[in-house]
């Protein structure tokens, strides 16, 4: 049941992904795709602990934990330029 | 039948493609991002010479005996770190060209 | 062993030549002075035994493999030409140290000469064919090296260019030369080359490899066509002239000649290329010498005509002929070396050499009016001189070819030019020499000179004087002084094909050869008191000025190559990169047409349709950032898709720390680029056109689908892995369970080392650049007067910075046993340094974060290579790492490898580096701000 | 592994996911800006949130695999964290460029409790066409 919850639930995600990069292709504002950009980011985190739990193996979580703070740098990063221009001032 | 091989090789395909398009644009920025995606596919490319494995990665534990090849993994992440390098310095000379040039055209100077 | 002590001497007493300069001018001199001695005694003791027949050959191995052998052979022509290179070269020497200015330095001038000698002294002795075009090659750029000496005058620096480009690529002939003759006869030591002459003169290559060695001597020896450089390089200081165009340098292509004579000669090509040239270069030199106003270019003229005739004797190569090519050789030293000092003495003591304003020296100038009026009589081949000898042996040899040949053995009418040619150009010689002695010694005494003219101090004359006394004791007793030594010199040119005995005199009755010399020096006054008239006649010839055809040639050269480059390069970095990228394609697909493509039979991993997304989805990333290329930002952030997705798929297909790694640079990197697009416009223009675009298309997707054809033929071939030593030796020997990151810091450790290296320099290139004043540039200005730092984000980074660098040391720790690791714990601790930055401000950090990242960069890099040099201490390779094992309570066990220490090094680099790109890059936007607003203001 | 705990780990696997997707959805169908900004940030920050859930219940609980794993905590908090900070710069963001919204409503920046902020804020001379953000024709 665990294995087709976890199939159903990595179907879910990638499903999510592409409508991610459907409103990033589509835009129509720059912003609207740094929410898309962010969101990709969280749903790959979802998506890194779909597959260890399909592994069985905890050696990604790593990967997980510095996406979750990769995507909030890059995503207050590129906000910053809206805000500002200037991100480090 | 689709294999990941294949999927690979496409993936490489096109970001190369995408890259060389990008280099041969006539502004800095570009060729910086296309510099990029050219540096991502040769680092998928070298990885891949190591063959897929899915589940596998090289960390040595108990009971666990297929492992996939470590050394073009190595090489990679050295790779991407001096690609890095390589972007930094050249999106840097093109801030300077830029500033000193009066344009961010190529060439240095507007056409 | 004395050999090769001879040769080295010199090249010894370079550095000592030259240090002692910066004491004193003597200093300098004496070792210069010593070390020329030194090699005249050490060849002195070697005098006797070649005298009497012995050849000497000392051999020790070099490079086997292409047949390079230090082998040094010491018989007759070797031992004529060391006495000559240091006897002459210990009365220049001499000569020199009077003759230079306190302006010029004499410690090169000294070195350089060291140099050139040792150079010629190798040509000379040497026994393998290789070495010796080694040296050949030497002394072509020591005697470049000494022509351009007076380096501020232009004329010096063309001539010496000249000089080098005509010697050098003759040197580059004569290699090939010996290269063919290797091929020939299967060896480069002189004694197998010339035991072989027949077999080289039967083989097919015989032809080449005569072009070739031909080329190699004419173009030292200036014969004519390419006797041009000669009298362009008599810019040289008048010491040099002396002792490399008369008597050494330009006798090194007569002496290759001499000295493979026995191997090559004996064909007719031989004969008639040789010959030709000689007596060619013969007549038009000392035609052209006549007509020179300048002492030196007459002398230099002289030189090319003399060097023809022992060119043109070699040529007809019979017995005598050769013979008298030697004697003429030793006797063309001494008179042109004396003549050359002669005429800088005038030089030197009257401020000019230019032959129409010099006039009646002999009253303020006797003695070196009687050197070198002796010394011209030589020259001018006046019976008592030694020049007579040698050149009556020439006109007999002259008149002996046009009776009888074996290449025609009836007496032909044309065979007359023969001597015919040979008259004539003793009678320009004559000319000449009676010209360079009436027009500057005699006639009313010259007022208008730059300088008062007296005679030099006794150290300037006495090297001439000696060489003076030389022609003319040899002149008057050949048969005490020359014979014997004659004898032995000239048996190796021979082939020790000799004569009973040589019997040389200065009178052999009433000969052919006498008549010729007779109505030579005749005929030669009367041009003489005619030649202004002839100079007329002269003077409305074509001439051929070889230094302006070589000139034009080169600029030729030069014009080619630059429509080339504009053919390919039109100062367009797009059309460049379009070359080189579609060349590199094709040569690609190249080897797909050779050897066919196919894919491999290996086993494929099937995927899933779910795996199909994130490869739906990097496409779609890539093709965005090319379609949104024109809006920087758009096109950016599909970039980082495309790297988030890339990072998904190195952990997907097992790459954790490949993955990690990724990720961090990714982000990094948009930090990076968003930094430097603040600065740069917002859009790129609309700039190509259909044509342009669709060009672009096609070569971005041939050279995709090439490499992706490349990939995939590789991935589904089977495997070769060396994979498996590094998975079974991580945990023995490097002391980790992280295979990459073991490998990375121990196994290659080196290549690591060197890649944090160049990391840290890039960082210093960076800093480079941002350095310095900034222009004012206008740039986008600050678009809102919105607080600076949102306070949210501010005070959630007080909590989130401290808790990112936890996790970049918990990384740090685990990474030999676990995903993790000195780059990627590096990279984590960038990001949470940037967050802070972007959070706080630069000023706000700086406070706080108070390191010198250069410093740490650079404590990285240390730590790094010291680590790899501890392992000396444990007399182990290095880079080779220890471990310590240790079971502190409630931790667990902990590796303390070395390798640690190691992983420390690159996370400071890491971490250095890329804060200082970041913190530069944003301080110089900062202070273009600055500008800015100043700028406003005003 | 417990029956159970499979039931309930999946269900939160599920239901997570099914959080992500309706958040995506919403990125895709809501029709203005400050719409969006709602789905990603609210809906697919609680799905990861079950997803975490359902891993830190398969992990820890789980005799199968060895270990404690304490990763998903740290997860969960850093993106508990971070999320609504990013939210509220990209909202701030988008009131700051008067991003239009649906619903006929004037811009925020416009409205009667907003207008001593721009009053604070001297606007003249400044070029709004300046402002980097990509979206602007040149």
């Amino acid at each position: 049941m665990l294995e087709w919850a976890n199939i159903i639930a990595i179907v879910m995600m990638t499903l999510s992904l592409l409508m991610n990069m459907w409103r990033m292709a589509a835009g129509p504002r720059t912003l609207d795709r740094v929410v898309a950009l962010d969101t990709m980011y969280i749903n790959a985190i979802a998506l890194i602990i779909l597959f260890e739990i399909y592994l069985d193996s905890v050696l990604y979580f790593e990967a997980a934990l510095l996406i979750a703070m990769m995507g909030f740098v890059g995503t207050v990063a590129l906000s910053k330029y809206f805000l500002r221009g200037d991100i480090i001032e | 039948m689709i294999s990941f091989e294949l999927l690979v090789s496409v993936t490489i395909a096109v970001l190369v493609a995408m890259g060389v398009y990008l280099v041969l644009r006539a502004r800095t920025f570009p060729v910086v991002l296309g510099l990029s995606l050219i540096s991502y596919a040769v680092n998928l490319f070298l990885f891949s010479m190591g063959r897929l494995e899915v589940g596998s990665p090289p960390i040595l534990q108990d009971g666990v005996e297929v492992y996939t090849d470590p050394l073009p993994q190595a090489l990679v992440l050295t790779a991407i770190v001096i690609g890095f390098g390589m972007t930094a310095f050249s999106i840097i000379l093109a801030v300077k060209a830029y500033v000193e040039l009066g344009s961010d055209h190529v060439d240095g100077e507007e056409p | 062993m004395t050999m090769l002590l001879i040769v080295l001497l010199p090249f010894l007493a370079i550095g000592p030549v030259w240090f002692a300069a910066r004491f004193s001018r003597n200093a300098s001199f004496y070792v210069a002075a010593t070390t020329t001695g030194l090699g005249l005694g050490l060849l002195a003791s070697l005098v006797p035994e070649v005298m009497a027949g012995n050849v000497f050959v000392d051999s020790w191995p070099w490079i086997e493999r292409i047949g390079l052998n230090i082998a040094f052979r010491m018989d007759g022509l070797a031992m004529l030409f060391c006495i000559l290179i240091l006897g002459i070269g210990l009365m220049v020497v001499i000569y020199a140290k009077f003759y230079l200015t306190e302006d010029d330095p004499i410690g090169p001038f000294y070195a350089m000469l060291m140099t050139f000698m040792g150079a010629m002294l190798g040509v000379v002795t040497s026994e393998n064919l290789l070495l010796l075009a080694m040296f050949w090659e030497l002394t072509s750029i020591s005697s470049f090296l000494l022509i351009g000496y007076w380096r501020h005058l232009p004329a010096a620096r063309q001539g010496a260019r000249l000089a080098l480009m005509i010697t050098g690529s003759g040197g580059l002939f004569l290699l090939a030369g010996v290269l063919l003759l290797q091929e020939i006869t299967g060896s480069l030591e002189l004694s197998v080359v010339l035991a072989s002459g027949p077999q080289i003169l039967d083989h097919d290559l015989y032809w080449a490899a005569l072009i070739c060695v031909l080329m190699g001597a004419f173009t030292k020896s200036a014969q004519f066509p390419f006797h041009f450089w000669l009298p362009n390089a008599m810019t040289a200081p008048t010491p040099v002239s002396a002792y490399l165009h008369s008597a050494t340098m330009v006798k090194a292509g007569v002496f290759l000649l001499a000295r493979l004579h026995p191997a090559m000669s004996g064909s007719p090509e031989w004969f008639f290329l040789v010959t030709g040239a000689g007596l060619t270069t013969l007549a038009f030199a000392a035609y052209v010498a006549l007509f020179k106003h300048d002492l030196k270019g007459l002398l230099a003229y002289s030189t090319i005509s003399h060097l023809g005739i022992i060119t043109a004797c070699l040529g007809m190569s019979t017995k005598w002929a050769t013979i008298a090519a030697v004697f003429h050789i030793m006797n063309h030293a001494a008179f042109k070396a004396s003549l050359f000092m002669s005429a800088g003495i005038v030089d030197h003591e009257c401020g000019t050499r230019d032959a129409r304003l010099l006039s009646g020296l002999r009253h303020s100038m006797p003695i070196t009016f009687g050197l070198a009026t002796l010394g011209a009589l030589a020259m001018g081949g006046a019976p008592f001189f030694n020049g007579f000898l040698s050149k009556e042996m020439f006109f007999k040899e002259a008149y002996t070819l046009s009776q009888a040949h074996p290449y025609w053995p009836d007496a032909e009418y044309w065979a007359w030019i023969f001597p015919v040619v040979a008259t004539v150009g003793g009678l320009f010689s004559v000319a000449y020499s009676v010209r360079f002695i009436h027009d500057v010694f005699f006639g009313p005494e010259a007022h208008d000179l730059p300088k008062h003219p007296h005679d030099p101090p006794f150290g300037m004359w006495l090297p001439v004087a000696i060489l003076v006394a030389v022609c003319v004791v040899v002149g008057v007793v050949p048969m005490y002084t020359a014979e014997s030594f004659l004898y032995a010199t000239a048996s190796p040119v021979t082939g020790y094909d000799m004569p009973e005995a040589l019997h040389l005199h200065w009178w052999h009755g009433l000969v052919p050869e006498l008549y010729m010399t007779l109505v030579a020096i005749a005929a030669g006054i009367g041009v003489y008191t005619q030649w202004k008239k002839i100079a007329a006649i002269g003077d409305k010839l074509p001439t051929i000025v070889g230094k302006d055809f070589f000139e034009s040639f080169i600029e030729m050269l030069i014009e080619g190559a630059r429509a080339l480059d504009r053919l390919v390069d039109n100062q367009s970095l797009q059309r460049y990169m379009a070359y080189t990228i579609s060349f590199a394609t094709l040569a690609g697909f190249m080897a797909y047409i050779e050897e066919g493509w196919q894919s491999g039979t290996g086993v494929q991993t099937p995927a899933s349709l779910v795996s199909l997304v994130p490869v739906i989805l990097l496409i779609a990333g890539a093709f965005m950032t090319d379609f949104f290329q024109r809006k920087r930002l758009v096109s950016l952030i599909f970039m980082s898709v495309v790297g988030l997705i890339v990072s998904l798929m190195f952990i997907y297909f097992s790459a954790p720390d490949l993955g990690l790694t990724q990720i961090s640079v990714e982000v990094v990197t948009v930090l990076l680029l968003l930094l430097a697009l603040f600065v740069l416009p917002q859009w790129n223009p609309v700039e190509s056109g259909w044509l342009r675009r669709s060009r672009d298309i096609l070569v971005a997707a041939s050279a995709g689908i090439g490499v992706g054809a490349l990939a995939w033929g590789v991935m589904t071939r089977q495997q070769q892995t060396i994979a498996d030593y590094y998975l079974a030796e991580s945990l023995p020997k490097g002391g980790g369970t992280n295979v990459v990151n073991v490998i990375l810091v121990d196994f290659r450790g080196f290549d690591t080392m060197g890649e944090v290296s160049v990391l840290a320099l890039a960082s210093v290139g960076i800093i480079v650049m941002l350095t310095g004043k900034k222009p004012l540039y206008p740039n986008q200005v600050m678009p809102f007067p919105e607080e600076r730092f949102p306070l949210m984000l501010t005070s959630v980074t007080r909590v989130l910075v401290p808790t990112a660098l936890l996790v970049a040391f918990y990384i740090f720790m685990r990474g030999h046993n676990l995903p993790g690791g000195g780059f990627i714990a590096g990279l984590v601790a960038v990001v949470a340094l940037a967050m802070q930055f972007v959070a706080s401000g630069l000023d706000w950090t700086k406070g706080r974060f108070k390191l010198d990242l250069v410093r740490l960069s650079a404590i990285g890099v240390l730590l790094a290579v010291g680590t790899g040099l501890a392992a000396f201490v444990w007399g182990r390779p290095f880079l080779t790492s220890g471990m310590l094992h240790l079971h502190p309570p409630g931790i667990g066990e902990v590796h303390i490898a070395s390798a640690m220490a190691f992983d420390t090094g690159v996370f400071l680099v890491v971490v250095g580096s890329l804060v200082l790109i970041i913190r530069r890059l944003s301080r110089y936007q900062q202070t273009m701000e600055v500008q800015d607003k100043a700028g406003g203001n005003e | 592994m417990a029956f159970w705990l499979e039931i309930v780990v999946s269900f939160f696997l599920v239901a997570g996911a099914a959080f992500a997707l309706i958040g995506s959805w919403g990125l895709v169908k809501l029709d203005d800006f400050y719409m969006r900004l709602h789905g990603p940030t609210k809906a697919t920050t609680l799905g990861l949130g079950g997803i975490l859930l359902a891993s830190a219940l398969y992990f820890n609980f789980n005799p199968d695999v060895a270990g404690v794993s304490i990763h998903e905590v740290l997860i969960t908090i850093f993106l508990f964290i971070t999320a609504p900070v990013s939210a509220h710069m990209m909202a701030k963001t988008a009131l700051q460029k008067h991003f239009d919204y649906v619903g006929g409503q004037q811009d925020p920046l416009n409205h009667p409790r907003n207008v001593h902020t721009i009053q604070e804020h001297d606007l003249s001379g400044m070029d709004e066409s300046q402002i980097p953000d990509g979206d602007e024709e040149e």
